[in-house]
């Protein structure tokens, strides 16, 4: 598997890191619920099979985290973002759908 | 430090400077580095910067620019490492805080990396033994900047001129273990260099 | 269904007469309209609930329906190991009495699984290694579990092809447990299969899962590519594709799918008679009795569905291999795979019913599914048959993760690819 | 039977070896063994067509019957002809002889044969094989149980196996390569050839690999000619053609094993497997990884067997293989032929015997009526015809001498000969477009798998593609090459395909001659023969995996290659169903096996990974200082002096000395984390539990960092140099992993704060000096403009400073020792020269150096955790830490870190311990089992984590963590530790040993 960094260019798996589901969000700690929702945030996943938008750690590259939109069932890959991007909502894809 | 009682040492125990046919290798060391990162909302100010200080542009992508003995090195987005000779007792970390101050962290990296330099007509083919990425001339080429991994190492490389010559610059505790297999490398594809 | 006893004699009274009369080892069974309970899931832990099922809860009419053929994931797909030489509380008595079982098993299934104690060697490569390790075997003991620490004398003894001398990292020693060993994995399948139909279950092949149906809230049956078959119970024995099919009853696990990748050389005459692990790579090997090396490795470490692997992970397990075993050098690699694992967050499985009604949970396997096969089958079906969870599965509730409970064998915290 | 009069002439010494024709260099002859005897041979000669050429077949014995086995290829597909090659060390188990290489000094050995090949006792089992059908085994062997691992499982591994691997290390040399190019074409027949020609003279960066010595493929394995020319003398043009352009790369022997995801193609190159030994430095094989935008498969075809009675008699051999041996190696490898096909291209093979000498006795051709080729062939070479006619039988015994023929009418009819040439159709190599998971498609036609669903950015030419006459096969590489660039953006060239021969393909199939006698082998290595598939059927096993795995059907070292398709169509015929519907084979990678030395390259013995060495090393090396391995790392762990008997005499008296004295350690391995930025102190606030906002500029404070799910994950300091500057340390052993955490957390969880995060592990050596006598001894270091007085930098203190001469230096004033201690940084390169000048200066202290094992005691001493505490499942409260964690802030692992079981009452806490009988040893790793009861689990209290003899105690001491730990001081409890054989008594204290009040630290 190949994932092209937004920064680097296309690098070779074992340049990264996978580190999980990109589309949760770190909840509130002082929202009454925090315990159900720190739970379902850390825990729980949809891990269905088709695409899925996941984050990856550059890690022997230039150390950026990366939201990865890739299909779990192909390995095929449409959309590497860098994860600060996404983050703030300045990725360009987040622009496109705005 | 010219009145020092401290002298500097290598961290390559075994790598001399070779030159064999059709490749020269040779440590360096004798360097001052500082990487620095521009704060949050500073980066077009810090590149006004180092432009009136230094006359050159600050890469946006993996690029090498030269600029009044400064190589300035893409280190990441947002980030770059500044090298020069260590002549006169220069210092980039206490240079550049002059600089940039509030417009960027900067951190003195003069001894936390060391720096090989591969050159020669057989330089990519030995490099390709350890480094996954292409190095063809129509893709890598002169002033690239890669940050990627050799034999296991992460390097951060760049190409200084079209001898090709290249330059990789890996942690300083790695030297010796980078060293032997640059050395193995070398000895698998240069015919006389058994 | 079969009937016929396997023996020696069968086999010669067979060959007599051209091995003509021997009966398909279990019918393909048609579904009927419905079940007391219905397993999704014809691998090795499908087959074993179900077998379970039948022979110590008496449950009548039970089916299995597979959507492939039966046998065809992770059972049919692993390094065939089994031990049970774990650290933590709530796994040890899990998994030592599957290994309890394995001993047991082909006499109990009359078919020859060839489980073959040859020993399961966890090498170590330093002094906090060796202590935690000893952590460990002291574990395994206190609850009744061989294991043995041994010193590097010990271990050459045993494999003396080990790299002592110019190695990385060097070997200090092992954790044994003897009683640990390999199983011919497809044999499990067809084994419990074959147990299972002379019992009655009905063994369905190609047979999907499209959805469950519920009705005032509890589940009444599944729908499937071959029409919809009533069930009192439906347990889910879908390992690698738990989140996919418990999805279809909204339910959202503490599980993702990630590819392991599994390796076989070519048939050597047998040097290795142990199952050895390497402690400072990602490294296991044993040798199979057609003479393969048959090893693995660390997961590729991403999320997929796809039953293959990278070059990357193929390359860091070579190279543990060589690292250890530098003789291996020339040895040739015949084939890799990858099989989907069902990566819970802590490492550890889940037996559990779930929110619905009705329907209950095998799943989170992880690459510890193989050596559970029998165990697992037989507390799942404790858990359909009484409603209530077998003491040997107790630590593996689904909710654990909320209580804080969680069972992290490697203490790698809730990062999947990470166990 | 002799040889026909007209013949070509033969070398006297080589008596299969046509004296023209072929590759091989006859200028030159070299010798080999086989099984102890010398022959000769050609440089380009595989062994097997050497071996034929001196008139063996036989070469090997099956893995179960231990039948006699011959050659039957020409190439990697080989099920039979597998050899032993080298010896020693180099010994290489099951090396395919119709692949290897011949060279001077060759040693062959024949595998799975006693005494002899010739002679094999075990070729009883051939006796036996009505018992030794598929999958007996499943049904016996049962009772008694334990008669497995004693009796009946050494039995079968006695017989497992074919080859020996080598006794010792392999001795070779494996380097791994990356190559990226435009286009990557994968074989270098005719196909191959013509689509990097088109890539190549577009402009592109094209690697072609070929699996063989030589470029060419069928075109010169067959008598071909290209534009009116030998097809060889077109091969050659074009080789030199690529050759000459600088973005070609022309790889020989080596075959693409592995479709990969992301256009990656693995390959393996055999560089020095043609040669007695590599030459030195070199290695022996080199493992490519290939990037290519665009792959051009042009793979060809092998062809299959037709399963007859004891089909697997030596001399029974591929009908292209015996084309390949007369035309590539000058071979002819039977004097009396039958030749017998269902196709009209096996039927070609009569032509090239004839032309080589050799007497057809008879073509066989299944097709009940001669098609245009064959009474082409038949016409023009006068030999005997037999339509619609089947070999039911071979027979002979180590060599073919005859065969049963079945005619149109039923009769049958025996022939003479020494070789049957047999076709049964060509399936195309479509493996590696099976990699990623895409199905074949069956072709009805042409009666074969066709690649369907392709890799993404995979493309098609010649055989593979079911182009197999060679006009198609030009004409489809010329096709797939235009393409390939095209796709990558070239401008489309018109390239001109040479003329060649649009041979038939025309084929009926036939997969086994019915009411045959005999055995008839569909896989030979695995001797899994049509009853055994049949037998599957019977006991349900119809499923294509289920046929496999029950039978071991193509899961031998060829792969199955010349198996898989033929048994499937087995299948299918008994069990009325049609190829398709019976299902198809996928193939896993490799295609080729592959050695496991090439998979590791240079990674290697202490290669294996990469060594990081500290600053000090040198030095420690030269006072022999004994290092350790951790992690990456090598760390000096103790210094031995004469005198001292072992690791523990040393570290007494280095804990002793740094009590009393004052020692040096280097820490520079600790992660180092320079974190500036205007947020600085509100972002390490959220990723460390404790409260760091009040941290004064100048000052250090201890900090744990949590995983989200509230375990602990890390300690270190956070030490603030300036108002938006702060710099951390991590252990040595998360110093990856805590950098990474902490980039997660500023880019993905709050990239809205202002925070730098630079990795200054390595810019500093940093050494820790430690003892009462430590400020006296750094006052010769540290220059004199600075204040290091207990009133003027007290504990806690940090400074920019500068040392022996203006040196820039940091200095802490921190303790892991539980001493009045500093750690000094330097800038790495003076971390050699630092450490001598301590040492130097600290001489008139009595100052030692110290390594892990003494700092490991004093932090056991001070009750500090460590590694062994922080296992990834313990919380601050656990280790005593609770009354850090904030109540007021959110911070990674707040919320998880208050689930009900992290704060479980119940759960082992941290306390100290030391044994009743103060002589006794104590060993991390035993449980505590409380006193009077059973060691049992129900009563498994915890666990010991640390354990040191401490000095200042006179005594073994411990740390670990007991149930209701802090309430049971003073108790005595259990160590348990049964596989040590150790039961001792142990008090629980409190987890510090010396300096209860921590006084010394504060000077």
């Amino acid at each position: 598997m190949r994932i092209a960094c937004p920064y680097c260019g296309e690098r070779s798996l074992d340049e990264y890191l996978y580190s999980g589901d990109a589309t949760v969000r770190r909840p509130d700690f002082a929202s009454p619920t925090a315990q159900a929702d720190f739970v379902k945030y850390v825990y729980e996943r949809k891990n269905s099979p088709g695409q899925h938008r996941e984050l990856w750690y550059h890690a022997a590259g230039c150390h950026a985290w990366l939201v990865v939109t890739r299909d779990v069932s192909t390995h095929i890959i449409t959309a590497v973002e860098p994860a600060k991007d996404v983050a703030l909502g300045t990725a360009s894809s987040m622009k496109d759908t705005a | 430090m010219a009145d020092s009682t401290l002298q500097p040492t290598s961290a390559f125990s075994h790598l001399e400077p070779t030159s064999l046919p059709g490749i020269a290798i040779e440590p360096r060391e004798n360097f001052t580095m500082a990487s620095f990162a521009a704060g949050k909302g500073r980066l077009e100010a810090l590149a006004a910067a180092i432009r009136e200080a230094y006359g050159v542009e600050l890469p946006r992508r993996p690029q090498r620019v030269v600029g009044n003995g400064i190589v300035f090195v893409w280190l990441g987005p947002d980030q770059w490492l500044a090298i020069a000779e260590r002549t006169n007792n220069r210092d980039l970390e206490v240079e550049l805080k002059q600089r940039v101050a509030g417009l960027a962290s900067v951190v003195d990296q003069s001894d936390g990396r060391v720096i090989v330099r591969v050159s020669g007509p057989l330089a990519r083919e030995v490099l390709a033994k350890g480094v996954p990425i292409d190095l063809h001339a129509d893709t890598f080429g002169v002033n690239a900047v890669a940050i990627t991994h050799a034999s296991h190492i992460g390097v951060i490389m760049w190409q200084v001129d079209a001898a090709p010559t290249f330059e990789l610059a890996m942690f300083r505790s790695y030297a010796d273990s980078f060293a032997h297999w640059l050395l193995e490398a070398v000895a698998s594809t240069v015919p006389a260099a058994a | 269904m079969a009937s016929e006893h396997y023996s020696i004699f069968s086999v010669l009274r067979e060959a007599l007469r051209g091995h003509k009369g021997w009966q398909p080892q279990w019918r393909d069974a048609a579904p009927q309209k419905d079940y007391d309970v219905v397993i999704v899931g014809g691998g090795g832990h499908g087959l074993a609930t179900a077998f379970y099922l039948a022979k110590v809860y008496g449950i009548k009419r039970i089916a299995v329906v597979e959507k492939g053929w039966i046998g065809g994931g992770n059972v049919g797909r692993n390094t065939t190991i089994v031990r049970s030489n774990y650290l933590l509380p709530g796994n040890i008595p899990f998994y030592e009495m599957s290994l309890k079982m394995w001993e047991q098993l082909e006499q109990e299934l009359n078919y020859n699984a060839m489980v073959s104690q040859r020993g399961v060697l966890n090498l170590y490569h330093s002094d906090a290694q060796r202590d935690a390790f000893a952590r460990r075997g002291n574990s395994m003991r206190l609850h009744g579990v061989d294991a043995e620490l041994l010193d590097q004398q010990a271990v050459r003894k045993m494999v003396p092809f080990l790299n002592y001398e110019n190695g990385r990292f060097p070997i200090h020693g092992g954790l044994l447990q003897r009683r640990g060993g390999t199983v011919r994995h497809d044999a499990v399948a067809w084994g419990y299969a074959r147990a299972a139909d002379q019992l009655g279950v009905d063994i369905i092949q190609n047979c999907e899962v499209r959805g469950f149906r519920i009705e005032d809230d509890k589940v009444v049956g599944v729908e499937t590519t071959r029409g919809f078959i009533g069930a009192k119970k439906v347990g889910l024995a879908v390992a690698g594709s738990s989140s996919r099919v418990a999805a279809m009853a909204g339910l959202r696990l503490p599980i993702e799918s990630h590819v392991l990748q599994a390796f076989v050389t070519e048939a050597i005459k047998p040097f290795i008679d142990c199952v050895v692990t390497f402690g400072a790579g990602h490294f296991y090997i044993s040798q199979s009795d057609k003479g393969g090396l048959v090893f693995g490795g660390d997961l590729d470490g991403y999320n997929s569905y796809a039953q293959r692997g990278n070059l990357p992970v193929v390359e860091d397990v070579c190279e543990g291999g060589m690292a250890l075993m530098p003789r291996i050098g020339r040895v040739r690699l015949l084939r890799h795979w990858g099989g989907i694992m069902d990566m819970s967050m802590d490492g550890s499985p889940i037996i559990d019913r779930t929110p619905v009604p009705g329907l209950y949970l095998n799943a989170g396997w992880c690459y510890g599914g193989f050596k559970a096969t029998p165990a697992s089958g037989l507390c799942f079906a404790h858990l359909l048959a009484s409603d209530t969870t077998h003491k040997t599965a107790a630590a593996y509730r689904l909710d654990r993760f909320a209580t804080g409970h969680a069972i992290d064998e490697k203490g790698m915290g809730p990062q999947p690819n990470l166990h | 039977m002799a040889r026909p009069a007209n013949s070509p002439s033969r070398d006297p010494l080589q008596p299969q070896r046509l004296s023209n024709g072929g590759l091989v260099d006859r200028s030159r002859t070299i010798e080999f063994t086989f099984d102890g005897r010398t022959y000769k041979g050609h440089p380009g000669d595989t062994v097997a067509s050497a071996l034929l050429a001196n008139g063996i077949v036989l070469a090997g014995r099956s893995f179960k019957y231990h039948r006699p086995r011959g050659i039957i290829s020409a190439g990697s597909e080989e099920p039979n002809a597998l050899l032993e090659l080298r010896t020693g060390a180099r010994r290489e188990p099951n090396t395919k002889a119709t692949v290897a290489e011949l060279f001077d000094g060759l040693e062959a050995t024949s595998q799975n044969r006693w005494p002899s090949l010739d002679f094999d006792v075990m070729s009883v089992n051939s006796l036996l094989s009505p018992i030794f059908v598929a999958g007996f085994y499943y049904k016996t062997f049962m009772w008694p149980a334990k008669f497995w691992e004693k009796l009946y499982e050494p039995a079968i591994r006695r017989a497992a196996g074919l080859g020996r691997a080598a006794d010792v290390a392999d001795p070779d040399l494996y380097e791994k390569v990356t190559a990226h190019t435009d286009v990557l074409v994968i074989g270098g027949g005719p196909a191959g050839l013509m689509a990097a020609l088109a890539a190549a003279r577009s402009g592109k960066r094209v690697v072609i690999v070929d699996e063989q010595a030589a470029l060419g493929g069928r075109a010169i394995d067959d008598a071909a000619t290209i534009d009116g020319r030998p097809a060889r003398d077109w091969v050659r043009a074009a080789e030199e053609e690529l050759a000459a352009r600088p973005d070609v790369t022309i790889l020989r022997r080596t075959a693409v094993f592995g479709t990969y995801d992301g256009g990656t193609y693995a390959a393996i190159e055999r560089v020095a497997d043609h040669l007695p030994q590599p030459k030195d430095h070199h290695p022996r094989q080199r493992l490519w990884r290939i990037v290519a935008k665009r792959a051009v498969l042009a793979s060809g075809a092998t062809e299959r067997p037709i399963v007859f009675g004891d089909n697997d008699r030596p001399g029974v051999m591929l009908a292209g293989a015996v084309r390949s041996y007369i035309n590539r190696y000058g071979v002819v490898p039977g004097d009396n032929v039958v030749v017998f096909t269902n196709n009209d291209y096996g039927a070609t093979t009569v032509t090239d015997l004839i032309r080589s000498g050799a007497n057809v006795v008879a073509l066989v051709d299944s097709r009940p009526k001669p098609s245009e080729t064959v009474s082409r062939i038949a016409s023009a070479t006068g030999i005997k015809l037999l339509n619609g006619a089947v070999v039911t039988r071979a027979f002979g015994k180590k060599r073919v001498s005859g065969v049963t023929v079945r005619t149109q009418t039923g009769a049958e009819v025996k022939l003479l000969c020494d070789l049957v040439a047999v076709s049964g159709g060509w399936n195309p190599n479509i493996q590696l477009t099976t990699h990623l998971g895409g199905k074949p498609a069956w072709n009805d036609r042409l009666q074969c798998f066709l690649p369907g669903a392709l890799p993404p950015s995979m493309s098609l030419g010649g055989s593979v593609a079911g182009d197999f006459s060679l006009h198609k096969a030009l004409s489809g590489g010329a096709a797939a090459g235009a393409s390939a660039v095209a796709l990558e953006g070239a401008k489309p060239i018109t390239i001109v395909v040479p003329q060649a021969a649009d041979e038939s393909d025309a084929i009926t199939p036939l997969w086994r001659v019915e009411d045959h006698a005999g055995k008839a082998f569909v896989d030979f290595q695995n001797d899994v023969s049509d009853k055994d598939i049949e037998l599957a059927e019977r006991e349900g096993f119809r499923a294509v995996e289920h046929l496999k795995r029950y039978t071991t059907l193509g899961m031998a070292t060829d792969q199955g290659r010349t198996a898989n398709v033929n048994a499937l169509a087995i299948m299918a015929e008994i069990t009325s169903r049609t190829i398709p519907q019976t299902g198809i084979t996928i193939a896993r990678p490799p295609y080729v096996p592959v050695a496991l030395g090439a998979l590791a390259g240079h990674h290697r013995g202490k290669s294996f990974k990469p060594t990081r060495l500290p600053p000090s090393y040198k030095w420690a090396k030269e006072q022999g200082g004994v290092c350790v391995e951790t992690g990456l790392w090598l760390r000096p762990s103790y210094f031995p002096r004469k005198g001292e008997k072992d690791w523990l005499d040393t570290a007494k008296r280095e804990v002793n000395t740094v009590r009393s004295a004052v020692g040096i350690c280097d820490v520079s391995t600790l992660g180092k984390v320079d974190v500036q930025g205007t947020d600085a102190g509100i972002f390490l606030d959220r990723i460390y539990m404790n409260n760091l906002k009040s941290l004064p500029i100048g000052k250090a404070r201890y900090g744990g960092m949590l995983r989200e799910d509230g375990v602990l994950f890390d300690d270190g300091t956070i030490a603030r140099f300036g108002d938006h500057h702060y710099f951390i340390t991590t252990t040595t052993a998360n110093a990856v992993r805590a950098l990474q955490h902490m980039e997660y957390c500023s880019q993905w969880l709050w990239p809205e704060l202002d925070v730098q995060i630079i990795s200054a592990t390595e810019q500093w050596a940093q050494y820790a000096v430690a003892g009462p006598k430590s400020r006296e001894l750094l006052q010769k270091i540290v220059d004199p403009a600075f204040d290091i007085s207990d009133a003027g930098f007290p504990y806690l203190q940090v400074g920019e400073i500068t040392v022996c001469g203006g040196i820039k230096a940091r200095l802490f004033r921190l303790s892991f020792s539980g001493e009045r201690a500093y750690e000094i940084g330097v800038p790495a390169r003076y971390g050699d020269a630092l450490m001598r000048k301590l040492w130097e200066a600290g001489r008139e202290f009595g100052a030692c150096a110290y390594g892990t094992e003494a700092l490991g005691v004093m932090r056991i001493e001070k009750g500090h955790i460590s590694g062994p505490e922080l296992n990834g499942n313990t919380t601050p409260h656990d280790v005593g830490l609770g009354g850090m964690v904030s109540k007021t802030k959110d911070f990674i692992g707040r919320v998880l870190g208050a689930r009900p079981g992290m704060l479980d009452p119940n759960r082992p806490s941290l306390v100290g311990f030391r044994p009743v009988d103060r002589s006794a040893r104590l060993r991390s790793g035993a449980h505590f089992i409380a006193q009077g009861v059973e060691a049992t689990a129900e009563n498994d209290d915890g666990y010991m984590t640390s354990v040191a003899y401490s000095p200042s105690n006179g005594h073994w001491i411990g740390l670990g963590f007991l149930k209701h730990g802090p309430s049971r001081i003073g108790e005595i409890v259990r160590a348990y530790d049964p596989v040590r054989g150790g039961d001792t008594l142990v008090e629980v204290v409190k987890p510090v040993f010396v300096d209860q009040e921590g006084v010394r630290v504060r000077g």
